[in-house]
């Protein structure tokens, strides 16, 4: 019993960090852009298709394993660094004074074009590049056999990229930009702050985090025409739980998901699927702004 | 009703019996449409209190099963008809207890929530759902008559469109009224809403419940028209779909569902034809050339192309 | 001396470590225009916001027409027949000036009726009424964000009046208002209270309309009413020179 | 350009609607002999299970093109129109009513899942649309109802499940227990439910140690894989596919569960080209039919040989199950036109001829020959074997196979799948027939 809880966690952590690396980004965009990005997920799936098709060619080549990893950062940031400033300046900064529901859907449009897109692109054979996996070895615990890269490397990037936020939120000027902005974007603007600078890098910054979720499961999942759509529901679910915009509250829903996940599946499979949504309803019971949202105060 | 309307409403019904007529399948996706259309008037009755669902899928659900369920003891689409709205009431009623206490994207993320739990929720009651593969439900009677296809077909379709025009035509009238109003007053001032002695969330939730009933409505049509129900009515996807023909069709009129809903059907169908593999896609960029360029939807280009000019003249 | 409409007995709250109130004691009678003066962040709107319930006091209570009105909520104190204006004035920018006041007319009668116009004839004479009594039946089908400030002020009231109050609380009824204008928008305002009896506490900045129109002053100064009489009295007292409107000209004039 | 596209496709439509009078009287008549067969084939082309749908769109287009280079049906070509039926029920219903109304659609190849072939079977009856059933499933399709309009040119569920478990209880009679890990939709709950009616029948006490239907879609089954390792079931059974089953195998063996449990997989087929020989020796194989592009009766025949090399020279791939599902369909159609060609005196078949001709039809196709039995069913054997690594190819191929026929797997009409399981006995996995090693 003991054991199988002590597994359980292992799988909830390596879980969490995955949901976390999916919805830091949408989390980071929401935060300072108030858009809600459908087309996250679909950032999240070319990210995965990109770091596939790089890994393969570096596959081919004689440094494969010590390419193997770098490769899927190259991706998250050649996949962000086009997309992100691209859909921002073309399509996004053409509606940031219409309302939130065409926000929205101007999202929910790019969603379905990327959709095809990548089915253009990649096809719909199942994608699989385990190059990562495998050049990262094995780990025993107990006699229960683990993949290095499910046990160390995600869960040590998700943990980097939090604390590299959170260190780049609070002590560099950019960063502290953003917080102003999304603590409150009339009076940072007031202040003189270029709120549409602001926008483009957090967005692109959102975006290649999407990017480096897919590229970081690509090795461990196969990409298929459709990939991104799921990816979408459960990140919504982390940003709304976590509080708008709050990176560490994306975190400790990552953790409240994964472990609540995983200990589902161990003992009581069947409630496995609403585990995100039965935690969300949860959460916003007992805070209606999220776990670390705070009331927005309205004047008076 | 604004009488402004009443000329394009009377031109649509009669364009949507002519196309019918001139090319039977469109009875069929004409129905679905309006079905959808009405699904959307309820979405409308929540955009303009500026909030979006992204599960009303959830209400058009229950409807639909709600007839499936019920189809083997009840054969008659009088009676199951009241019944699909019924179902979407009362389930909109306990959903919007909780969730008209929310706005924005708390609002929007918690109808996806009950919507995919109800997904889950249709694939995991095996035994009584038959999961992905769905429930048939055999060919009800109208009026207690039992009618060959083509007729029934005709029926649900004439049927739908008084439904649509009665309910659309009645919305007009709730918009108009101190609660429809109301409704863009949460949008703009709340807190006025409640200095006024209203409960904003009160206001919200007859117009939730209400829009309930419009989709519980609606996916009991969809049901009574495709005869097969599944649980991809419930998906999120779908919700998405809802909205998008909200805005497409522009939510400036209770004429823009509908319109929103016979365009998008029919760009989806040709669409498809065209490009087997793209139509997502050709759809999407429909969407963002809308909302770019023509953010009211067709019913304002309608408005800008026709009316203004009917007014300078 | 008759039983006040409103009494507010050691109110307290404080923001952080600012008190805003720190024992607050004020009666309102029925029939009297009552200013409310400080320097600025003193806590007068805040005051407002406890009364109509939009703040909940610390400690103490408040008392309306003799029953306990602290911490209930704005709905049920707006029933009672407390209503307030705002500084900046809340208008539901979607809808035109004949709706703004019709929405509240209706808020106070046939609300909950479904299918029954907004503008049906009995509200609509009720809120052209108000708008005229205001002088705003010129501006009634323009949208309200079409309006210049001193016309959203006035629009901003007559919502409020529409809800027919025994008690109007009004948070700086001139501010942001044109100067030539001020005297004009209070002369309507005041003949318009009167006409309906309404008991009324408005705050303000502006010593000039203090003088000219309020009966009774009171001066709220580091969450204490400092002073409280009739405006020549209390503007002539050199304490209240000092700590208020020095302080409050040194303001204005920097 | 784009804008020019747009609007010759507009104008297409606006056509081909007003064009539909014209095309009602060619229905009518019926009877004369066609300027071309339009067929009307619904498949996935989105989302996750077009992991089958586009290589069946393929095989389509592939063979429609053979067929009318030899003349097509009877003298008369075929034209296909494809739709998707990955937006659910609602649309599906309108694509078949447009192509049967509007397209003047002959016959429609419906679908891959089974939702979709429930709702679409009524639809052929009430349109009198000559249907053949080309992949889905589900055995409660003739079960249920009983459609003049409708057979199927494949097995169903029932067999696809039998037959795994007479091969595993043939070469691995003396396991205890097993876990389960199925999508968490129709076909997970279907197939599982057949499998342990079945197994319950014929080897009674074995110990279910885990029941796990992951959510469909899901990407990761890491929690579900530690469990298993924890577990240790002497047998793993999953009927996944596409994407999920990659995945699956993928996970399951960095972390070497393959060495600890016996797998059956009924639908590895599909992928062994994609996992490659990540997936180890020893695991049982199924390919939901009699095919196979080794087919060991069939490897050396022309036709197979040639589909094979036009396939992959094509499209870069090995054909799989629903390649060769569709070719059933398309075989089975040409043999039913022209066996009701001739018995109508060589002249064209009524739709009603065409369907009567159909029931009874056995016809070859490109791995063997089959049977639609009179309630519509397919009757067709199962292949079933065990992976094995050689040198030829790059993943693993199908050794000690066994072909179940249907009398071993398929339960008889009027009866229905689930019930007709229970009947099975410890007796019914002697019958199997003997193996056959695979061949270079």
């Amino acid at each position: 019993m003991t054991l199988l809880l002590f597994l359980a966690i292992l799988d909830g952590l390596a879980y969490a960090a995955q949901v976390f690396m999916v919805a830091v980004g949408l989390t980071l965009i929401f935060g300072v852009l108030r858009i809600l990005n459908v087309a996250h997920g679909s950032f999240f799936a070319i990210g995965g298709y990109v770091a596939a098709t790089l890994g393969t060619w570096a596959a081919a080549t004689a440094a494969a394993p010590v390419l193997a990893l770098p490769v899927l950062l190259l991706a998250a940031v050649m996949v962000g660094g086009v997309l992100g400033p691209a859909i921002e300046r073309l399509v996004l900064a053409r509606i940031y004074t219409k309302e939130h529901v065409l926000q929205l859907l101007v999202t929910f449009a790019l969603f379905m074009i990327l959709e095809d897109v990548q089915k253009l692109v990649w096809g719909v054979q199942p994608i699989f590049q385990d190059g990562p996996v495998r050049a990262l070895g094995q780990v025993e615990v107990g006699d229960i056999i683990y993949t290095a890269y499910q046990l160390y490397l995600l869960p040590g990037v998700a943990l980097a990229t939090l604390f590299g936020l959170m260190w780049f939120l609070r002590r560099t000027l950019t960063g502290r930009v953003i917080v102003a902005v999304t603590e409150d974007r009339e009076a940072a603007t007031a202040m003189g702050i270029d709120a549409n600078r602001v926008y483009l890098l957090t967005f692109t910054v959102g975006t290649v985090l999407a990017a480096l979720g897919g590229a970081l499961a690509s090795p461990t999942t196969s990409l298929v025409p459709g990939v991104g759509v799921n990816m979408i529901v459960l990140s919504f679910a982390v940003v709304a739980t976590a509080g708008l915009g709050q990176i560490e509250g994306a975190m400790l829903t990552a953790l409240l998901i994964g472990l609540g996940r995983s200990v589902a599946v161990y003992f009581a499979p069947e409630f496995e699927v609403v585990i995100p949504y039965i935690i969300m309803v949860a959460v916003l019971l007992i805070r209606p702004h999220g776990l670390f949202g705070r009331p927005e105060l309205r004047r008076v | 009703m604004d009488r402004r309307l009443t000329l394009p409403t009377l031109a649509a019904a009669t364009t949507v019996v002519a196309l019918a007529i001139a090319a039977p399948w469109l009875k069929f996706v004409f129905t679905v449409a309006l079905a959808k259309g009405l699904a959307v008037l309820g979405i409308l009755l929540l955009l303009r209190a500026g909030q979006v669902s992204f599960g009303h899928a959830l209400y058009i659900a229950v409807g639909a099963y709600t007839v499936a369920f019920l189809r083997p003891a009840i054969g008659e689409v009088l009676l199951l008809l009241p019944l699909a709205a019924t179902a979407g009431t009362i389930v909109g009623f306990a959903v919007g207890l909780f969730v008209a206490r929310y706005r924005d994207i708390f609002f929007g993320m918690l109808n996806l929530a009950f919507s995919m739990v109800f997904y889950s929720l249709l694939e995991k009651l095996y035994a009584y759902t038959k999961g992905t593969d769905g429930i048939r439900v055999p060919r009800p009677t109208i009026g207690g008559v039992t009618l060959d296809p083509v007729a029934y077909e005709w029926a649900v379709l004439v049927g739908t469109l008084a439904l649509a025009l009665t309910l659309g035509w009645l919305v007009s009238r709730f918009l108009a009224s101190p609660l429809g109003q109301a409704l863009p007053a949460i949008k703009t001032r709340e807190t006025r809403l409640e200095f006024a002695g209203i409960s904003a969330k009160r206001v919200l939730l007859v117009a939730y419940v209400a829009s309930a009933a419009l989709a519980g409505l609606g996916g009991g049509i969809i049901a009574c028209t495709t005869l097969h129900v599944t649980p991809l009515l419930s998906y999120w996807t779908h919700s998405g779909e809802l909205v998008f023909i909200a805005i497409l069709g522009g939510a400036g009129s209770v004429l823009g569902p509908f319109l929103g809903a016979a365009v998008y059907e029919l760009v989806r169908v040709y669409a498809a034809a065209a490009f087997p593999d793209a139509w997502q896609m050709i759809l999407g960029a429909v969407l963002l050339v809308i909302i770019l360029f023509a953010a009211r939807g067709l019913w304002g280009m309608y408005e800008d192309l026709v009316l203004r000019k009917d007014r300078r003249a | 001396m008759t039983a006040p409409l409103l009494s507010a007995r050691g109110l307290k709250i404080a923001f952080g470590g600012v008190k805003a109130a720190d024992g607050i004691d004020l009666d309102i009678a029925p029939g009297e225009f009552v200013a409310i003066i400080g320097p600025n962040g003193a806590g007068k709107t805040t005051f407002i916001n406890m009364t109509t319930g939009y703040l909940r006091p610390h400690s103490g209570h408040i008392h309306f027409d003799g029953a306990e009105i602290t911490g209930r909520p704005p709905r049920s104190i707006v029933r009672r027949g407390i209503a307030r204006s705002f500084q900046i004035p809340q208008l539901f920018t979607e809808h035109t000036v004949i709706e703004n006041v019709a929405l509240k007319v209706a808020a106070h009668g046939r609300f909950w009726r479904p299918f029954r116009p907004l503008l049906d004839a009995g509200t609509a004479a009720a809120a052209m009424r108000l708008l005229e009594q205001f002088g705003l039946a010129g501006v009634a089908t323009a949208r309200a964000t079409e309006l210049n400030e001193g016309t959203r002020k006035l629009t901003d009231i007559a919502m409020a009046m529409a809800l027919r109050p025994r008690l109007l609380l009004m948070d700086e009824p001139t501010s942001g208002v044109a100067s030539a204008e001020k005297f004009g928008i209070m002369d309507t305002l005041v003949a318009a209270l009167r006409a309906e009896r309404v008991t009324a506490v408005f705050v303000e900045h502006d010593m000039e309309v203090v003088e000219r129109y309020a009966d009774r002053v009171a001066v709220w100064s580091q969450g204490k009413i400092l002073a409280s009489g009739p405006p020549a009295a209390v503007l002539s007292d050199p304490a209240v020179l000092r700590e208020v409107i020095g302080v409050e000209t040194g303001h204005a004039h920097a | 350009m784009a804008k020019l596209t747009r609007r010759t496709t507009l104008q297409a439509a606006v056509a081909s609607t007003l064009a539909l009078p014209a095309l009602l009287p060619r229905q009518a008549i019926g009877q004369q002999k066609p300027s071309e067969i339009r067929l009307g084939i619904s498949t996935f082309l989105s989302g996750p299970a077009s992991v089958f749908g586009v290589p069946g769109r393929n095989a389509a287009d592939l063979l429609i093109e053979q067929f009318n280079r030899a003349g097509g049906i009877g003298g008369v070509p075929i034209r296909s129109i494809v739709i998707d039926e990955a937006p659910g029920v609602d649309f599906l219903l309108g694509e078949c009513r447009r192509l049967v109304q509007n397209e003047g659609v002959d016959v429609m190849l419906a679908s891959i899942s089974s939702g979709s072939c429930l709702a679409v079977a009524p639809l052929a009856e009430q349109l009198r649309m000559p249907t053949i059933l080309w992949d889905c499933g589900t055995q409660r399709i003739f079960e249920e109802a009983s459609y003049r309009y409708c057979v199927r040119t494949q097995a169903n569920a029932v067999p696809e499940i039998v037959a795994p478990l007479l091969y595993l209880m043939k070469i691995r009679p003396d396991f205890r227990t097993l876990a389960v890990l199925n999508q968490d939709y129709a076909w997970g709950r279907d197939s599982w439910a057949i499998w342990k009616a079945a197994m319950d029948a014929v080897k009674p006490g074995v110990r279910v140690v885990a029941e796990l239907f992951p959510r469909f879609g899901a990407t990761d089954f890491s929690t579900e894989i530690t469990r298993l390792l924890a577990l240790r079931p002497d047998v793993i059974f999953s009927t996944s596919w596409g994407g999920e089953l990659d995945t699956f195998i993928r996970q399951a063996a960095e972390r070497r569960l393959f060495e600890r449990s016996t797998f059956v997989l009924p639908l590895v087929e599909s992928s062994l080209e994609r996992v490659g020989k990540t997936l180890p020796e020893g695991v049982i194989v199924g390919g939901r039919g009699d095919h196979w592009f080794l087919h060991p009766t069939a490897k050396d025949t022309r036709i197979l040989k040639d589909f094979t090399a036009a396939y992959r020279q094509r499209f870069n791939l090995y054909p799989i199950y629903p390649t060769f599902h569709m070719a059933q369909a398309l075989y089975g159609l040409k043999a039913g036109y022209e066996k009701a060609i001739s018995a109508n005196g060589g002249s064209w078949p009524s739709r009603e001829q065409l369907m009567d001709t159909m029931r009874g039809l056995e016809f070859a196709h490109l791995t063997g020959t089959m049977k639609i039995r009179e309630d519509g069913q397919g009757l067709e054997p199962m292949l079933i074997g065990m992976t094995k690594h050689v040198n030829e190819y790059p993943f693993p191929v199908i050794d000690r196979m066994v072909l179940f026929p249907p009398e071993l797997t398929m339960n008889p009409i009027g009866t229905k799948g689930l019930d007709w399981v229970r009947l099975l006995t410890p007796a019914s996995v002697q019958r199997a027939p003997a193996e056959i090693p695979y061949r270079a």
